[in-house]
């Protein structure tokens, strides 16, 4: 059986890895999916908690349903942003879209 | 002899005892071992199985389609052309794999295995016989709904990969259309899984001692309908539509790329013939099939191949769609239509389950009997103003499609005793 | 209408009229005539009446006229409040005689006298719009002293001239009939403001070419001045006299023995011993000597003479009325109304210390003032100054003890001194007409021609024969031409009476009366007798009957006041005249009435030689051989040296100026300099500027920590901000990356509280 | 930690999901990156297959594999400026490899010290999914927020088309 910190461990590597993703990336859909990582191993760690530690309540599972959900809507607002962004500015680099600074 | 019969009857497990009896005791593998190889093995036939079929399907297709555009189809390789196919595909494997110039090598060569991977995954889930299924998961239908989906991914894939802009407008549309066609496909899905009660496919099977297609029979026509869209085949084919844009995006594969892609195709055809079975045809279950394991994938190949003709045959007779028109008609009338179809007999049958006396949610064929009535007169309901609002829509269009025509014939007329 | 009520009448008229003209008539001048002139009418009337009711009722000095209201209740009891009252007893009934008299006949008077006349005076610029009003335009002169002069309308303010006379005439009637010193004190005081109003009426008359001689302004803040400085002494008098008798009436303190019995004790039992002078006075002596300083101030005797002389600056009715009938002659009525008290401690012989100073203050200021008189050149100043020695009379008869013989010589002299100033009021009137016709047939004066001047007069008797005539009846009266004059029959009983007691105030009083009696004729000689030396007096004319019915009047009156005091043993007249019942009238006053002194002849005939000699000396010397135009005074060549010192008066306005003004203005400005400025401005600089320094160090501290701190800080902060502005950069993954650091170190908090620890 | 067809699936599993992780963000070429993500997906698929989550792994391919993954693809065949690959990280992505090391250890280190050794105790029971479905429509389950979780996703659908519409 797979003690539950290995899960664990590929959670917070997804997860770190999702932020390098986020913070590093310059393409706006590139830090869209480093998001993507990030809530997947959210998942993960929820899954992974509710098989080890309390397989019988249902919270774990639905919540990353719920996850799930939110992940789809965030996924489908952005990549809209990104692209009537790109339709205005003709760019997606992150860096580039920073009207909004002093 | 009795044990004989009875083996026979239920040949599957003798074979699986067999073997396993096989690895435990000569070869000395520990059970799990032994199970798992079996395992492997069975995957292993399965895929091919579904692979070899796929040769008889292309020929009897083409036969098919032959027959119904009034020629004989192939008849030259073999007795009436059985082997045609294999000419065919000997032919594929010999080619040579070309690779565009700027193509994206890694996705260009995984597109064609995806798209073969997600239709074989699905007959993992798919049940030949009372004992006989790849694995019974308990969410059966969401698993080969998901694993249909991959194939979006994979056209995608060859779209873009092969560095053509035809192959990549071929793609968009082949995403669109799937993406579109999977919500109907899966609202559809769902009216078997709340009429059985559970998503375990052989649950669906069991529950179906009425088949679910006389039970909500408009429900199995949109499942129909999304399942065709699905593969992309005929009405729908606008994905290697040949007149317009070439072939799709599988216009830079050639040799045995090519091949996957086609072989995927077909089987994809065929497997969403096996799903119809199982979801509204009542898959294995015929007289005896309970008793008599074996029988049940006779049925099961029969029900099977009876739908494949239903689709090679409208494959032959409907011209193929505008693709807005394609989209528009999922968006605006299918995924309504199964919505309202849905949510109204799911009412109906909690308001029998309530009011109507003796009305059983599974049971015998009599038993059900009430149910299938009320689901019965709900459907046609529904699909009977379906059928008439879309009429109306017809003829509203026929009739502008005429003012114009009227119109521009008198221009016409005009312009001529004008010059 | 009892008598009691119509005494409080007296007064009312005049301060009426005073008020009616001040806010209502004061525009139009014939209504202020009448308001005024109609209100002394009534007064002379009523006072007629009470005259005739107080001569009717039997011993009038036991039982006077007297109401009394509270005035100022100082107490519970009615006794030792302040009241104020009305008495009108012997004496207060002869002031009732001729006070009404005299200021009726100068109302009169004045309404003619006022009618014209002008005066130079200086233009300050823009006051020339001033003069628009006045009908005639005079044209700008420049003096000698530079000033730019011009003629002004004297007749301008006649309106206020009438109001102001009827403030004076009500003043003087309150003071008569006062039943305590404090309401007398009033009447004082009022007469005090009225003389500096009056004097200095024509307070913008300048003299051309004679700039520090002293103008009506200077004249009046003089008068008001010296006589502020007697009524100062009098006012401790009074103060000194309630604190010791608890009251001021009249009644109670002179008319009650044991009262005077204790007024005996001496004033200074302690300070006597250190200071022999002061050992013999007794509490009534000092009271009665600083209440005769204020009749020195108020009547002009020795040392506080000075402000007579130059108060002829006013208009002449003015004199008549101030300087002659009335206000002076309240200094005297005093003395006499407070004779029981000086005479505190004499019993017939040996004079107590405030006698003898009165006496020998009066007798000095008689001959003084004579020898001041002869060598005037000023008609109006020859009267003044023999107004001075005539007072002097009364003073020294007070002192001396005969105070029915001072209050004989002060009706008398009233009348003929107020008829003697009329008279040279008419002569100024008639040269200033002169000068004027003169002017306009082409004869040229200069333009400080001085009216006044008698050197200018001469030959008026046939110009102007009325006022020539009454001139010389008022003159003989004064001089005491024997039996006919009154003068003569009041200086008489003075002199006699000087004669019983001191022979030394005899003689210094017979040579007074024989300068009276030089100067007399020397003015007659110099203003009417031979040519007129200017061809002003050629023209002088002056025909108002405003003017000369008063003058014939008085003269009546100059002669026949005489006959009621002629001593009874005096051969064929005393018997003809009633046996001197002036004397036995008068004398009621006191309780106990004092002997007659029997009939000596002597002092009448030494009085008689006087007079008529002196008056021969002066006829010979101006009369027989008028003055030439251009001459010189005679006795100038005769007197020398002291003709000048009589001339400047002894130099008594100098010694003053150097003795008082100039110190006193010396002490005003050190207190000016070293207190006011040096002290009091200096401490206030000084917290002004310790407040400066304070407020700059506050303003150092404010704008230096403050103001640089704040502004400092928020520099800083702008600073600030302004570099950490740019962390908001508008790039997002540097904010995530921010916020992942921000959790990061949260966690690592976490992990180190939670597991860690 | 035997050897066993669970933890050789496992190993695949996490080598896909971390490999993909890598390669999502550090791939030159964006569709590589996209293609990655799904490789990842199809990972973290796995590994809920493992932890005997089958329905969560079918939501996953259904719903990232299928769509999202898809989505994202799309978008960036849309959004691709023909001008090439630029260069892909910023300026600051130092910064970003220090935070995520961090978070790496910081994380790693909890794990390790809580959970190190930790092994299921009970079976999953087989009705998981059953019972799932009833708890989102019975009020002392998950009803809230499931009605709530679809009024975002139908949010999220109309914004998403109005921003995006041309």
């Amino acid at each position: 059986m797979i003690p539950l910190h290995l899960y664990l461990l590929v959670s917070a590597g997804l997860f770190c890895m999702g932020i390098y993703g986020v913070l590093a990336r310059r393409n706006a859909v590139a830090i869209l999916m480093g998001i993507e990582l990030m809530l997947n191993a959210v998942n993960i760690n929820l899954v992974a908690f509710w098989r080890y530690i309390s397989p019988e309540s249902l919270n774990g599972q639905v919540f990353a349903i719920f996850v799930f959900a939110v992940a789809a809507a965030e996924a489908a607002v952005g990549l809209a942003l990104i692209i009537s962004i790109y339709r205005n500015r003709e760019t997606v680099i992150a860096e580039d879209v920073n009207i909004l600074k002093w | 002899m009795a044990d004989v019969l009875a083996s026979l009857a239920d040949i599957y497990t003798t074979i699986g005892n067999l073997l396993t009896r096989l690895f435990v005791d000569v070869l000395g593998a520990s059970p799990e071992l032994a199970s798992g190889i079996i395992k492997f093995l069975g995957a292993g036939l399965l895929a091919t199985s579904v692979l070899l079929i796929l040769v008889f399907n292309i020929w009897f297709e083409r036969k098919v389609m032959a027959r119904i555009q009034d020629r004989i189809g192939p008849n030259r390789v073999g007795p009436w052309g059985i082997f045609q196919t294999v000419a065919d595909l000997a032919k594929l494997f010999t080619k040579e794999i070309i690779i565009p110039d700027g193509a994206d090598l890694v996705p260009f060569m995984i597109a064609p295995v995806i798209s073969v991977m997600s239709v074989v995954l699905i007959w993992a889930v798919v049940p030949f016989a009372p004992t006989l299924i790849g694995t019974d998961l308990n969410i059966g239908a969401l698993y080969f709904v998901a694993v249909s989906s991959l194939g979006v991914v994979s056209i995608l894939l060859a779209g873009w990969s092969s560095n053509n802009k035809y192959a990549l407008l071929g793609a968009f549309r082949g995403v669109a259309m799937l993406v579109s066609y999977e919500v109907p496909f899966v609202l559809a899905l769902l009216v078997p899984v709340i009429l059985s009660g559970s998503m375990r496919m052989g649950d669906i099977v069991r529950a179906q001692s009425i088949p679910f297609l006389v039970v909500m029979p408009v429900a199995a026509l949109i499942f129909w309908i999304a399942s065709v869209a699905e593969v992309g085949r005929q009405p729908f084919d606008v994905i290697e539509g040949e007149s317009e844009i070439v072939s799709g995006y599988h216009i830079e594969y050639s040799g045995f790329a090519f091949a996957m892609f086609y072989a995927a195709e077909w089987a994809h055809g065929f497997t969403v013939c096996a799903l119809m079975t199982v979801l509204f045809l009542g898959g294995w279950r015929g007289p005896g099939a309970e008793q008599i394991p074996t029988l049940g994938i006779v049925y099961f190949l029969g029900k099977t191949f009876l739908v494949y003709f239903f689709q090679v045959w409208t494959r032959a007779i409907l011209p193929r769609m505008r693709i807005d028109h394609i989209l528009s008609f999922s968006w605006k009338f299918l995924v309504p239509l199964s919505l309202v179809l849905l949510v109204l007999s799911v009412l109906a049958d909690k308001l029998g389950q309530l009011y109507i006396p003796g009305y059983a949610v599974a049971g015998s064929f009599v038993d059900l009997l009430p149910r299938t009535a009320l689901l019965l007169v709900v459907n046609l309901i529904v699909g009977g103003l379906a059928a008439l609002w879309v009429a109306g829509l017809g003829r509203r269009e026929r009739r502008r499609q005429e003012a114009a025509l009227s119109v521009a014939s008198i221009e016409g007329r005009a312009a001529q005793q004008a010059r | 209408m009892t008598l009691e009520t119509l005494v409080w009448l007296i007064p009312l008229p005049p301060l009426l009229a005073f008020f009616v003209i001040l806010l209502f008539t004061r525009g139009n001048k014939r209504i202020s005539d009448l308001v005024s002139v109609a209100s002394i009418l009534l007064t002379w009337v009523i006072s007629i009446i009470v005259l005739i009711g107080a001569l009717g009722t039997f011993h009038l000095g036991e039982n006077p006229i007297i109401t009394q209201i509270v005035w100022l209740p100082l107490g519970e009891s009615v006794e030792t409040s302040l009241t104020m009252g009305a008495l009108v007893d012997p004496l207060g009934a002869v002031m009732l005689f001729f006070v009404p008299l005299t200021a009726t006949m100068i109302f009169i008077y004045s309404t003619g006298y006022m009618a014209s006349g002008h005066y130079w005076t200086e233009v300050k610029g823009e006051a020339h719009g001033e003069d628009h009003e006045s009908d005639e335009h005079h044209e700008v002169v420049v003096d000698d002293a530079g000033r730019k002069l011009t003629q002004f309308d004297a007749t301008k303010w006649k309106a206020r001239f009438m109001a102001f006379i009827s403030l004076f005439a009500g003043a003087m009637l309150i003071l008569s009939i006062a039943d305590s010193l404090l309401l007398l004190f009033v009447g004082w005081e009022i007469m005090g403001l009225c003389s500096y109003l009056l004097i200095g009426f024509w307070h913008n008359r300048v003299y051309p070419n004679q700039p520090n001689r002293t103008t009506p302004l200077k004249a009046g803040i003089k008068a008001f001045m010296t006589t502020r400085v007697g009524d100062v002494f009098m006012l401790l008098g009074i103060a000194w006299l309630y604190s010791v008798t608890g009251t001021l009436n009249f009644r109670e303190t002179l008319y009650s023995g044991e009262m005077l019995l204790a007024l005996e004790a001496p004033a200074f039992p302690t300070l006597g011993q250190s200071v022999p002078l002061l050992a013999g006075l007794s509490i009534a002596g000092s009271i009665s000597i600083l209440l005769f300083i204020g009749t020195v101030g108020k009547s002009a005797q020795f040392p506080l003479h000075t402000w007579l002389p130059d108060a002829m600056e006013g208009p002449t009715p003015v004199s008549a009325m101030i300087h002659a009938a009335t206000m002076v002659s309240a200094g005297v009525y005093l003395l006499i109304r407070m004779f029981p008290l000086i005479t505190v401690g004499w019993h017939g012989h040996g004079y107590p210390p405030a006698m003898k100073v009165i006496a020998g203050v009066g007798a000095f200021t008689a001959l003084f003032a004579a020898t001041i008189s002869i060598a005037q050149r000023d008609v109006k100043k020859v009267l003044a100054y023999s107004t001075i020695s005539q007072l002097g009379y009364m003073v020294a008869a007070v002192g001396i003890g005969a105070y029915i013989a001072a209050a004989f010589h002060l009706m008398t002299h009233a009348i003929f001194k107020a008829l003697l100033f009329m008279g040279s009021g008419s002569v100024i009137h008639a040269v200033e007409h002169g000068e004027q016709h003169a002017h306009h047939e082409g004869h040229h004066f200069p333009i400080d021609f001085d009216a006044q001047d008698m050197f200018n007069m001469g030959g008026l008797w046939s110009r102007i024969p009325v006022t020539a005539w009454t001139f010389l009846v008022g003159g003989m009266a004064l001089s005491g031409f024997p039996l006919i004059t009154a003068g003569f029959w009041s200086k008489d009983e003075i002199l006699a009476d000087a004669w019983l007691h001191a022979p030394v105030v005899f003689f210094v009083l017979a040579a007074a009366a024989f300068l009276t009696g030089f100067y007399t004729m020397r003015q007659i000689g110099l203003t009417f007798a031979g040519k007129p030396r200017t061809h002003a007096a050629e023209e002088a004319t002056q025909r108002d009957w405003r003017m000369n019915l008063p003058l014939i009047v008085l003269a009546v009156f100059g002669v026949v006041a005489g006959y009621v005091g002629v001593h009874e043993d005096f051969p064929l007249l005393g018997r003809l005249f009633g046996g001197n019942p002036f004397h036995h009238f008068v004398s009621q006053t006191l309780l106990e009435s004092p002997e007659v002194a029997l009939f000596d002849w002597t002092p009448v005939l030494l009085s008689v030689i006087v007079a008529v000699g002196g008056l021969l000396v002066g006829w010979l010397v101006y009369v027989r051989r008028p003055l030439e135009v251009g001459e010189a005074d005679p006795l100038k060549k005769v007197l020398g040296p002291l003709y000048t010192l009589f001339e400047n008066k002894y130099y008594f306005d100098e010694l003053y100026e150097v003795a008082f003004i100039r110190p006193s203005q010396w002490l005003a400005r050190q207190i000016y300099e070293v207190i006011d400025r040096g002290m009091i401005d200096g401490l206030l600089h000084f917290i002004a500027r310790s407040t400066e320094w304070w407020a700059f160090r506050n303003k150092d501290f404010d704008t230096g920590v403050v103001n640089r701190g704040v502004d400092s800080m928020a520099e800083g902060i702008g600073e600030a901000s302004d570099s950490f502005k740019y962390v908001q950069s508008g790039r997002i993954q540097q904010y995530l990356a921010v916020v992942a650091a921000g959790v990061l170190m949260l966690a690592a908090v976490f992990i180190w509280a939670l597991f860690l620890h | 930690m035997t050897i066993t067809p669970e933890t050789v699936a496992f190993a695949i599993m996490s080598v896909l999901v971390l490999g993909g992780g890598l390669g999502v963000v550090s791939s030159r070429n964006l569709i590589h990156a996209a293609l990655y993500l799904a490789l990842t997906l199809f990972g973290v698929a796995g590994l809920f297959v493992l932890l005997e989550a089958p329905f969560l792994a079918a939501v996953q391919v259904l719903v990232y594999l299928g769509a999202i993954a898809v989505l994202v693809t799309i978008t960036i065949m849309v959004t691709r400026r023909l001008m090439g690959i630029t260069e892909n990280v910023n300026r600051q992505w130092p910064v970003a490899a220090l935070i995520a090391v961090l978070a790496a250890a910081i994380l790693g280190f909890v794990v390790i010290s809580q959970f190190a050794g930790v092994y299921p105790t009970q079976a999953v029971p087989p009705d998981t999914i059953e019972r799932m479905g009833q708890s989102f429509a019975s009020h002392q389950g998950f009803l809230l927020p499931f009605e709530v979780a679809s009024v975002l996703l139908l949010a999220a659908m109309i914004g998403a088309i109005v921003v995006a519409r041309d």
